[in-house]
Formats: structure tokens, C-alpha cells, sequence
């Protein structure tokens, strides 16, 4: 297991590896919204933490189709199949490397993206924790997905298709959570919908994943 | 024959048209596909019946 | 380990059957036949990527080290780095039989990405010694292999063998090493044999 | 004599070529009824004028359209369970056909929305989980066509229509949480749920409902076999070619 | 050259193929826009123009990868660089299939989209032709990164960040149109240097993708 | 077709140098050489996948058709599909050599995914007939073909080159062609010499 989680951070970090690939891509994404709905200083405001949600979100989900095709790929994946660890297991790990590698980047540079956007000052600590809340739950449940189009040549973007509405409830929380916290309402409510959706994810999902990944590599 | 609609007659009308059009469509390729299918099954039976 | 009366499909399509044979701690069995016969699907089976139609594969869980097609080689590791990941993974840490064993040592900090055919194949088969697995299971193993390559698996494998260990071979060539050999094609399955292949509800 | 013995294909085929006349017969009897009467026969309602006659195609194709899933939950779960192809045929078959329904609801209720709410959509809840539903339908289907072996494939759609009903629900729930509703649903006068519906409206749309009902049956059962006999000429192609 | 288009366009429309997924795409992203912004319908008119053109071009963008990559991997690119095909004209037939699969039903789709997002009715028009006259622009500059980024493994991400800067005059005056178009202003100067800025990179980049494939793959 | 003094690198590194050859109508040659020696390195220059470093090819332009370790098939395109769409590129149209070359027609209508290793391989190589061109380069033709197809290999190319054609091959195993041999080791580059690689210039 822990050799599983260096190899990965490893080769996250390697040249090519896509390290800070998720995080440049945020970066952009948030980037290009002035240019898209204009520069006027008060709307940015106003869609400053719905927008870091979603670049977040879309720079985790871009990220996932590395997770385990490259495994299939050059054929590692069969032969951890074979390998004396739990399957389940190993795709915990591998989801802890993605968060490591992609969503937790996101969450340290939120708020730096916060600031281009305009964001209320309350805002910044609110999308922080709402980050480092929800990220955990899109890795797991990319994961998910992950594993439901491994065998499918090129499944980007079916895998986007079928992972992003999944991610539909965590968005939700996790953005109404930054947006009541930028404008100073109270955000416990969907902070703690937040939590109790990501705790539930991480601890069922790696089973879901490994059932599917059986199947789809059977 | 035709019931008065009134000011709204082109939205009932439309939503008949896209909803009827659309059940159209359905019932169009489904049973193009069946029929597809009918046919292909026919032939391979055909054919695995001569080869044996 | 004993396979008896084994039956293995491809694609829904029953490809073998009745397939039965034993392997001995220190044997080595070859499997012949021509392309498509089934071998690669016969292998996999036993590796226990894929379920048997019927039949028995007995004494092979966790005991099979399988080699397939794809080295499964991370091209951005070097080769010290892609074998003592697989020694971890099966709770192994020596990695210098591996590394004689196919004369890698020159090559142990190159990626790799960047070996050719042959190279790459002899660390692929180098990763067979880090899982301390007794059971062997190899795909066309010496593909793309140089003679003097070929030499260095076959005594790899005759000490495999001498050690106790067995290994169960798909190829088309000459290994150089004294085996039994079973050909697949004997095993044939009937186009349209009921040996409850997925779609044969459907026949 | 159990009912699963229907489960074998051959078995279903047959079974299905005897009650698919009737079947098609009384749903296009039910169908057509339901709609004429409603079009032709009912009045004016007070406050929403003529476009109160959308509901008759409007409700009808949303509730087979949250049906459909249902059923297709139920057939990926006996699959999963019993392993019985007709089963995951009859969801694969079935999902198109909440595609359109779910396609229709939201056509009409976007036609609807433009006299009542001045706006053919709003994000309310109600609206906004249909979409969800429209998403899950899509991504369903499109996984169904990635996958090239038909067992895999089953298997992998059914794990998806688990997962994706939880998540589904969970999206209801968020949905609602996130913006309260502006669907008049209930509130309204001609609002079917508590019976308060006037009755000139409200045998019409029964027989609407009943009507879409039975032609959502009628396709199922047709497409399933559709399904069945390309899995069965493709299993024929197969073994003809290993023949060779 | 028609056997190419043909090829191309026969392997997107096969299971797995990836048509239809660029669109679904295009509808999620979209769809995520309330969810994390908020429902009320003043701020998402404002911002419906700018999120329509910026959920086009990422549908475009997540698409490209497969332009090259898949040719590569299966060794059917190196066949191909020694068949008797003008390199150039390759990759213009390959740009045009990937408009044709991915651009042209987005283009399509877009008027759908727009009354979600409460578009104003002036603007329909005017975003069709913006995105009609903006989206080759946007095949033909990532088949430019696509050449790239050819020989780098599940260059996927890294792809993205090359071509996003690259889109970014396209997106400027794309989403102007439609933004001065939903307002209605005139909308005719940056129609015209949108229309501009497509002919001049439809003429031009495939010489320079040409050019860096040869590169790439030496 | 004529080499002359040619020197190659891999990732900038030399690996052969000084190699001179010719090739003429009807005639084969076969590369030999160890694992890494850089045959696959000279085949991709001749075929102009890559710059040489130093020397000469001269008559290979427009006039080569490649098989590389990858086929170059579309998985989810049919056998004929995959060979109908080369044939077009190269301005061909019949593809009937190429089907009953290597015995293809049974697998015509299968998809090139479902194929196992040796049928796909067999598909690759059939491509090479509908290319038109008369000087074949082939990196290891016969990986994973059985005992018939290599028979079926050895026909094609005698046909081949009976009619005008030629052959530059690496291979490790035995053809069963009869043709020239070119031992690439002899022409092993001295790591320090100066051939112009890309990165002499900081050495
Ligand atoms: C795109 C817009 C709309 C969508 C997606 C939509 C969706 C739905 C759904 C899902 C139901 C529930 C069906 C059931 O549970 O049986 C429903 C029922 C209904 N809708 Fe809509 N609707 C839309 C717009 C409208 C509009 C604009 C009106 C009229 C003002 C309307 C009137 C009704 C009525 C009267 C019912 C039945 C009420 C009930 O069963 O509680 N809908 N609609
Ligand atoms: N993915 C697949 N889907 C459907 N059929 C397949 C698939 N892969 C292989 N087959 C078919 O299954 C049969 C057995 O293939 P298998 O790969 O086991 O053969 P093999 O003996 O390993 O051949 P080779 O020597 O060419 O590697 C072949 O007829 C092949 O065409
Ligand atoms: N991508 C690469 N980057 C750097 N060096 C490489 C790369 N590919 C191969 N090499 C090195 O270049 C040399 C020549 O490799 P090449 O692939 O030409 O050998 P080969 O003769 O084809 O060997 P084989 O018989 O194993 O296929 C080898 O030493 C190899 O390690
Ligand atoms: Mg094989
Ligand atoms: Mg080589």
C-alpha cells in the first residue's frame, strides 16, 4: 500500500507526470471568466466563489482519466490485480494520491485565486474549508468513475459525462457553503451536509470501485 | 371541431407538436431497429442453418 | 497445481474446453497451438483475470506470477525504481537476483521509457523474480529477445525450477528448455458447445 | 412454473410476440383517448386559460419518465442479483425510452412555464432534479454503447443505475436545500396529488397517465426483444466465424 | 484525403467513438453554472453569454486529446507521416472532423443552453453566429496543440494548458458578440475580427502543426 | 536503394555509425544485432521517422512502407475497414492480395480489437500490400505469428520480392527467407564520437 502511494506521488511529480497540470488548469479556467462575462468588478464578485467551485471541480475531474488508464495501459493494472493487495485498498490509495497530488494544490491556491476574482474578504476562509471539505469526495468519487470506464479506449470525456453529475450534491454544499460565508450568513448548515456527504463517500465508493473495476477488467 | 384556445393556442399547439413528434421519433427508430434486427437475425440463421 | 476439465471463453465465445493437466513444483509445461487457439485467454484464466466457463483450476491462488503481452513498465521510473516497486507490492526486498538475473545492473538508473524492445521484455521478466511467486505464468515470454537474452531466461528458469518453482509458457518458438508441451488445438471447443457461455441463452 | 422462466430470451420472445398486439392496441386506445378527450373535450381552466391541456402530456411523460428509472433500478438489481439477460436487456431497452419522456416533461413544462411564469425555465427544484434525471439518463445510456462486451456492459450499467439512484436522491435533496421552489405543483388549482383536481380534468389525464403507461410498456417489451435478437444473431456471427 | 475524413469521422461515430460526448459536456458544465453561482435569474442572464462561450470552449478543448493521441498510440501516425498525404492536408481533414463532430453540434446545441440560463432573447442570434464563426478557429488551433503535445504520454492536461492561452482572442471576441448582442448594442466589430481571426488561423495553422509534429515525433 | 556512411542516435545518444549498404530490386536484407544494438534506430531513419546524424539515403523517398513493433490498427474499425482505409491513402483499391495473402477473409468482417496477438499482427503485415510501394522495412515481422503465418510471411515476401520488390528486416529468429545478413554491431558507435548528435556540442 504505501509502496502503491509513493510510486504515485512518484510519478505525479516525474516530468510528464501531471503534477500542477490540475492546478494550472484551475488557474486558467478561472482566469478566462473575465474575459467570457466581462471585467465589471461587482459582477466577478458576485460569482467569485461559485466560480472557484467549479474550476476546482472541473480541474479534479480532468485529472481522473490518469488515475487508472495509464495502468491499464502498459498492463500494471492487470498485474496489481494479481498482486496480494485488496483491491479496495489499493484504490484508496490511489485516490489519496490523486488528492495529494491534485486537490489539495486546488485548495492552497484557492484563495490567490480568490483575490483576482474579487472575492468578499469573509469569503477566502469559508472557500478554504469548503475546499479542503469537499475535494476528498471528488477524488473518491472520480475514482468511481475511474474504474466504470477503465476498459473503454479514450473514456475521458464518457468519464466526465458520467462522474459530473455525481458531483452534483458536493457542488452544491460546497458552493453554497463559500457563498454564504462571503456574504456573511451562517454556512453551518450545508458546511456540515458537506462533511457528513464526504465522510460517507470516502468510506463506501472504494468499494463501488473495486466491484465495477472487477467487472470491467473481467 | 377545433376547441378556441384563445391567446395560448400556439403554446398548447406547439407543446402537442414537440411532445407527439417526439413520441413519433421513438416509436420511428425503435421500430426501424426492430425491423433491422429481425432481419439480420433471419439472415445468420439462414446461414448457420446451410453452413451446418 | 491441477486444471481439470477446464473450459475458457473469449468475447462470450467458448474458445477451449476440457482442458486438464498438472504442473509439479519444479516442471515446466509449454503451450503450443496456433494463432487464436486460445492460449493467451488459457493464461489469463489461470492468472485468475478472467472466470472459467466450468472446470477447476486448483493450488493457484496466490501462488501465480503472471506475465502478459505488456511489460506493465512505468516509462518515467528507472529500472531499479519500476522493480523494487513490484518487490514491495509482494513483500519482497532483494532485488539482486532480478537485477543479475537479467544483467540489468548497466541499466538500473536509465527510465524505463527509454530501452529498446528487448531491454524492456528482460525487465519485465526480471519483475518474475521480485514476487516470489512459485507459480510462473508467461506470455510469449522471449519475445523480441536476442539469442544471448534467450540463454540468460532460460537459466533464470531452469533455476526457477531447480528451486522448486513451475512455470506454465505460451510460445511459438524454442526456449531452449526441457518442458512438457500441451497443445491448445487438441482442446478446440465446438462452435456450439453449451459450456454456459454468456450468451448462450441466446442460441 | 416460476415467473423467471421468462427470463430466458428465446422463452420471452415468444411470450412477447402474443401480448404485444394487445398490448399496442390498448395503449394506443388509452394514449389516444386520454389525449383527444383531454384536447377536445375538457374546458378552459380558469386561471391558466387553454394551456391547463399541456398537463395532459406533461404529467403523463414525467411520471414515466421517474417510472422508467424505477424500473430499470429493478431490472439492474435482479441482473446483479440473478444474473438473467432478459433483465439487463429490458433496462438497456427501457433507458432511451425514459430519455424521451423525461425530454418531453421538460419540452412541455418549458412551453408551459413561458404563459405562466413568464420564463421557460427556472432553476426550481422540481425542474432542476428532472435535468439531473435527463443527465443520468444520458450518461447511462452512453456508457451502455462505450462498453463492447454485452455482459460487461451490464454489469457496469447496472452498478451506475445503483450508485447513480443514491445519487440521484442525494441531488433531490441538495437541489432542494439550495434554491426553495417556485413549481406551483400542489399550490395550483388543477394539482392532481390530494384528488382536488376537477373531475373533468382529472379522468382525462387518468387516462393519460394510464395510456403512457401502457405505451411505455409496449416499447419496452418490443425493444427487449430488438435487444434479444441482436444478441443472438451477434452470438451466431461469433461462432460462425470460429467455425471458420 | 476523403478516406482520412471518412475514417475519422466513421471511428467518432462507432461505440466508444467520443461523439455526442463533447456536447453532453457542454450541457453539464453549463448545468453546474447555477449550482454554483445561485439560482436567481438577474445574475445568470448577465453572466449567460460568457459561460456559454466558455463551456463551448472547453467542450472543444477536453475533446482534442483525442485528435492525435489515439493515432499515435496504435502507431497509425507513423504510418501515416510516411503515406503519400500532404501532412498539412492531414491535419486540416482531421481539424475538420473534429469541427464536424465536437463544433458543429455544440454551434447547434447552444440556443438550448442559452434559455436555461435565462439568455436574453436578442442574444440567441447572435451567440449562434459568434459560435458558428468562433469554433473552427477553436478546432484548428488545438489541432495545433494537439501536434504539440503528440509524443507526450496522457499529455491530456498539458494540452489544455498550452491551447487555453492560445484560445483566449477567440474567446474575447467571441463572447463580445454575444455579449453586445444580448445587450443590444452593436455587435459588428468583433464579429468582424472574430470572422477574421478564423480564416487567417484555418489558413495558416495547419502549416505550423505540420511543421511541429515532424518535430515531435523525430 | 543505397546507405551510405550513415549514422544514427536515440535520444541523443549515437548508436551506430558508418553503416553502408544497398538494397536492389528482389533483393532482402536482414538486420542482426543484439537487444538495444539500434536496428529499430536505423529502420525508423530509412523510413524517415527520424534525421539521421551524418550520411546518406538515397532511393528510399516515397518509395518505403513501414511496419513497425505497433500495427497501426483501428480497434473498432473491421479487418477490411482498417485495410481499405490504407489502401485509399496509398491510391490502391484492391484489396484481395492482401485478404488472401495472409489468409484474412474468415476475419474480414471482425473487428481488428477482437483479434488475438497473432491475427492483428498477420492484419499489419497484410497492410503492406495494399501500400503499392516497392521497399519494405520491417522491425520484427514475425512477433507472435505461429508456424503457418510465418510460412504465410515467407510466401508474401518471395512473391514480393520476385516481382521488383525489396526487404530490410530486423529479426531476431529464423525467417526461413533466404537473404543477405547485416550484423549491426559491427557498426556499434564509440560513445565519444563526435557525429554531430544534438548534444555533442557540450561534450
Ligand atoms: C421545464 C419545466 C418543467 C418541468 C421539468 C416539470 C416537471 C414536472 C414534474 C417532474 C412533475 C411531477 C410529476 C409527478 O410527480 O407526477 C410535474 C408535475 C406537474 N407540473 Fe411540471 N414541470 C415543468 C414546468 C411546469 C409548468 C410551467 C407548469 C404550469 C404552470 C407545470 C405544471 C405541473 C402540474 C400541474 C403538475 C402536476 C402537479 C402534481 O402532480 O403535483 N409544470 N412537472
Ligand atoms: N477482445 C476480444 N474479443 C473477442 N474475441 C477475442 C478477443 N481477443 C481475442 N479474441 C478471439 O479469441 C480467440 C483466442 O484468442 P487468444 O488471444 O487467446 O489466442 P492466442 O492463442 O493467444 O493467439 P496468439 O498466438 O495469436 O496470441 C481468437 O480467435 C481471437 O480472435
Ligand atoms: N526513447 C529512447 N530514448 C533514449 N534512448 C533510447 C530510446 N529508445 C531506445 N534507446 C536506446 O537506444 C539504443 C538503440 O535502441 P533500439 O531500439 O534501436 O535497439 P534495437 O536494436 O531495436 O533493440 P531490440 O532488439 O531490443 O528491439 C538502445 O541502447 C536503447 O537503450
Ligand atoms: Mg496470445
Ligand atoms: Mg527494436
Amino acid at each position: 500500500m504505501r509502496a502503491l502511494l509513493l510510486r504515485d506521488l512518484r510519478l505525479a511529480l516525474r516530468a510528464g507526470g501531471g503534477f500542477g497540470l490540475g492546478l494550472a488548469f484551475f488557474l486558467i479556467v478561472v482566469m478566462l471568466v473575465p474575459f467570457s462575462v466581462g471585467p465589471e468588478a461587482q459582477l466577478l464578485q458576485a460569482i467569485a466563489p461559485g466560480v472557484l467551485w467549479l474550476g476546482a471541480l472541473l480541474a479534479c475531474l480532468l485529472s481522473l482519466d490518469r488515475l487508472l488508464a495509464l495502468d491499464l495501459e502498459d498492463g500494471s493494472l492487470e498485474l496489481l490485480l494479481t498482486a496480494p493487495l485488496p483491491l479496495e485498498g489499493a484504490l484508496a490509495v490511489k485516490a489519496l494520491a490523486h488528492w495529494l497530488t491534485t486537490g489539495l494544490p486546488l485548495v492552497l491556491a484557492a484563495p490567490f485565486l480568490g483575490v483576482m476574482l474579487q472575492l468578499a474578504a469573509p469569503g477566502h476562509l469559508w472557500l478554504l474549508i469548503s475546499l479542503a471539505l469537499g475535494t476528498p469526495a471528488l477524488s473518491v468519487i472520480g475514482t468511481f468513475g475511474a474504474a466504470l470506464t477503465v476498459g473503454i479506449k479514450r473514456g475521458g470525456l464518457l468519464l466526465s459525462l458520467l462522474v459530473l453529475p455525481l458531483y452534483i450534491p458536493t457542488l452544491i454544499f460546497g458552493a453554497e457553503v463559500a457563498r454564504r460565508g462571503a456574504a456573511g450568513l451562517d454556512a453551518s448548515t450545508p458546511l456540515l451536509m458537506l462533511a457528513g456527504l464526504t465522510l460517507a463517500v470516502v468510506a463506501l465508493m472504494p468499494f463501488a470501485a473495486a466491484a465495477v473495476l472487477r467487472m470491467g477488467l473481467r | 371541431m377545433m376547441p378556441e384556445l384563445g391567446k395560448y393556442a400556439s403554446e398548447v399547439m406547439s407543446a402537442y407538436a414537440v411532445s407527439l413528434l417526439l413520441l413519433a421519433a421513438l416509436l420511428v427508430v425503435t421500430l426501424w431497429r426492430g425491423r433491422a434486427a429481425r432481419r439480420a437475425l433471419e439472415e445468420t440463421e439462414a446461414e448457420a442453418g446451410r453452413r451446418g | 497445481m491441477q486444471v481439470s476439465d477446464l473450459s475458457v471463453a473469449r468475447g462470450g465465445v467458448p474458445v477451449l474446453s476440457g482442458v486438464s493437466f498438472a504442473l509439479a513444483p519444479g516442471e515446466a509445461l509449454v503451450l503450443r497451438g496456433p494463432n487464436g487457439a486460445g492460449k493467451t485467454t488459457l493464461l489469463r484464466c489461470i492468472a485468475g483475470l478472467q472466470e472459467p466457463l466450468s472446470g477447476r483450476i486448483e493450488g493457484a491462488e496466490d501462488r501465480v506470477a503472471y506475465a502478459a503481452h505488456a511489460d506493465g513498465l512505468k516509462a518515467m521510473l528507472t529500472v531499479r525504481e519500476n522493480l523494487s516497486f513490484w518487490a514491495q507490492v509482494f513483500g519482497m526486498s532483494d532485488l539482486s537476483p532480478a537485477l543479475d538475473g537479467y544483467a540489468l545492473r548497466p541499466l538500473a538508473d536509465r527510465l524505463a521509457g527509454t530501452l529498446s524492445a528487448g531491454q524492456k521484455r528482460r525487465l519485465g521478466l526480471a519483475r518474475l523474480l521480485v514476487t516470489g511467486r512459485p507459480i510462473w505464468v508467461l506470455d510469449e515470454p522471449t519475445v523480441s529477445l536476442d539469442a544471448d537474452a534467450v540463454a540468460l531466461f532460460g537459466s533464470v528458469l531452469r533455476g526457477h525450477l531447480a528451486a522448486g518453482g513451475s512455470a506454465l509458457m505460451a510460445t511459438h518458438i524454442d526456449l531452449g528448455v526441457e518442458a512438457q508441451v500441451l497443445d491448445v488445438s487438441a482442446y478446440r471447443a465446438a462452435p456450439d458447445a453449451d459450456l454456459g457461455a454468456s450468451d448462450a441463452a441466446f442460441l | 412454473m416460476s415467473l423467471w422462466q421468462y427470463a430466458n430470451p428465446v422463452k420471452f420472445l415468444a411470450l412477447s410476440a402474443r401480448v404485444q398486439p394487445a398490448l399496442w392496441a390498448l395503449a394506443a386506445v388509452f394514449t389516444g383517448v386520454g389525449l383527444l378527450w383531454g384536447f377536445f373535450g375538457t374546458p378552459d381552466d380558469a386561471r391558466q386559460g387553454s394551456t391547463v391541456k399541456i398537463i395532459y402530456l406533461h404529467v403523463p411523460a414525467a411520471l414515466m419518465a421517474i417510472n422508467a428509472w424505477f424500473m430499470m433500478l429493478v431490472a439492474s438489481l435482479i441482473w446483479l442479483i440473478r444474473r438473467h439477460h432478459v433483465s439487463a436487456l429490458a433496462a438497456k431497452a427501457a433507458a432511451p425510452v425514459g430519455l424521451v419522456m423525461t425530454l418531453i416533461a421538460l419540452v412541455t413544462g418549458a412551453i408551459w412555464g413561458q404563459p405562466m411564469w413568464g420564463t421557460w425555465w427556472a432553476w426550481d427544484p422540481r425542474l432542476t432534479s428532472f435535468l439531473i434525471l435527463f443527465l443520468f439518463y444520458l450518461g447511462y445510456i452512453a456508457l451502455w454503447q462505450a462498453v463492447e462486451d454485452p455482459d460487461t456492459a451490464a454489469d457496469l450499467t447496472s452498478v451506475l443505475c445503483l450508485v447513480g439512484s443514491v445519487f440521484a436522491v442525494l441531488s433531490r435533496y441538495a437541489v432542494q436545500f439550495w434554491n426553495q421552489g417556485l413549481h406551483q405543483g400542489t399550490s395550483i388549482p388543477v394539482a392532481t396529488g390530494n384528488r382536488s383536481v376537477a373531475d373533468v380534468f382529472f379522468y382525462p389525464l387518468v387516462m393519460a397517465m394510464l395510456g403512457f403507461g401502457l405505451l411505455f410498456l409496449a416499447l419496452v417489451v418490443y425493444r427487449t426483444g430488438t435487444e434479444i435478437r441482436l444478441r443472438r444473431t451477434s452470438a451466431l456471427r461469433a461462432r460462425m466465424n470460429r467455425g471458420a
